[in-house]
């Protein structure tokens, strides 16, 4: 499962994109959010930052309760800032 | 249409290939977003935008079609500028045209509205404190959340 | 700044002019009003824009001064043409400059609304039945009321 | 006193503008519009339409009750359709 960091995310957890591999009971967006601080100390932002967190699901918004499965492209980013 | 580039672009230009030979077009409505260099509690070098590469133009592409689903448009663009600039450069263009103007104006601030609250592009300003994320602004939700349908 | 001309004017170059080395402007609202080759019942060939000088310029002067007054401006301009102009020209340019695009847009429309119902301009439509004038919208001055502080 | 016509007054009427001397009794616009007529046949539109006329004195919108003086410049025309 490809998943992609923008912004301040993406300079907190020190890459822009990677393939994660979680476990099988992670089934949904919040599942994922909850698992991620276990690969290192950078990912807790996606806990303390979770107000700030918006999820995209192969390119679309998605909500918190939302199912992930194989070969999706997850992306979390802040809230966005444009225009 | 809708276009994410790095390069600059020319307003005058965009104008006139949008209404080139279409005689039913009576008004024009556009809106062009310049980077500022004051920010809230800082002077401004420069920017850099960030963007989300295929969601950009997937969510711009959503976005206009919503527009010309709303409105009775001849013609509309979207233009989206990423990379570094600095202040006075151009960022986002955004033009509709319509045979009224009361419809080109009405879809131009919605595209605005909604293109600031959901185009995947962030902001990092150079300040004389260094590089500095901008904060979402809570007036571009409300903004956006008038045209929400009832 | 206001101007009432015969000729033609260069939307991308008045833009340019207007917001020319002033960082502070972050968005750049404008309205462009083309001469459409269809009335309400008739196919158009041209139309021919009679004014009254003099009261044309004090009254966009008027209205510029009140955007003005009610809205943070940078910069604006008012550039309305006159005499003969074929489908597909241009007729009337509005431009406003302000820090943050709300302001921008609601003074453009002011502009535009105001002017439509207090600038002294008459069009007469050549039809294939000869020509026409045509008949004031109520919608604009719908339009206009809007503004009309409580 | 100059009195100028735009659009349709102007082509009914027969000429732009014009030098008039309206007697001492008309103190206001509305009793320069009831005099008017007197002028000739042509001038009868300006009661006929009444409805879609539309008044400047010196270059600034009037009203009927306003008074007008030596000296002033009016103008006649049908509500504006620019833009």
């Amino acid at each position: 499962m490809k998943i992609l960091y923008f912004a301040w995310l993406r300079t907190t957890i020190g890459k822009p994109l990677e393939e994660i591999t979680p476990p099988e009971t992670v089934k949904t967006v919040k599942d994922l959010l909850d698992w991620l601080p276990s690969l290192g100390e950078n990912y807790s932002i996606v806990q303390e930052k979770s107000d700030l967190l918006r999820i995209a699901i192969n390119q679309e918004y998605a909500n918190l309760d939302q199912e992930i499965k194989q070969g999706d492209e997850i992306a979390l980013f802040p809230p966005v800032t444009g225009g | 249409m809708i276009r994410v580039q790095e390069h600059d672009f020319d307003v005058g230009q965009e104008i006139k290939n949008l209404t080139n030979g279409n005689h039913a077009i009576g008004g024009v409505a556009s809106f062009l977003g310049l980077v500022r260099d004051i920010a809230s509690d800082a002077e401004i070098s420069a920017m850099t935008l960030e963007h989300y590469p295929g969601m950009t133009e997937k969510m711009l592409t959503e976005i206009e079609a919503e527009a010309n689903r709303r409105w009775e448009l001849d013609a509309s663009l979207i233009i989206h500028r990423y990379g570094r600039m600095e202040p006075g450069e151009q960022i986002v263009l955004v033009i509709t045209c319509s045979k009224h103007r009361k419809s080109a104006f009405e879809s131009c601030e919605f595209l605005m509205d909604f293109l600031k609250t959901k185009a995947p592009f962030w902001k990092l300003e150079e300040t004389p404190e260094g590089g500095k994320w901008v904060d979402a602004r809570d007036s571009d939700d409300t903004a956006a959340s008038r045209w929400i349908e009832k």
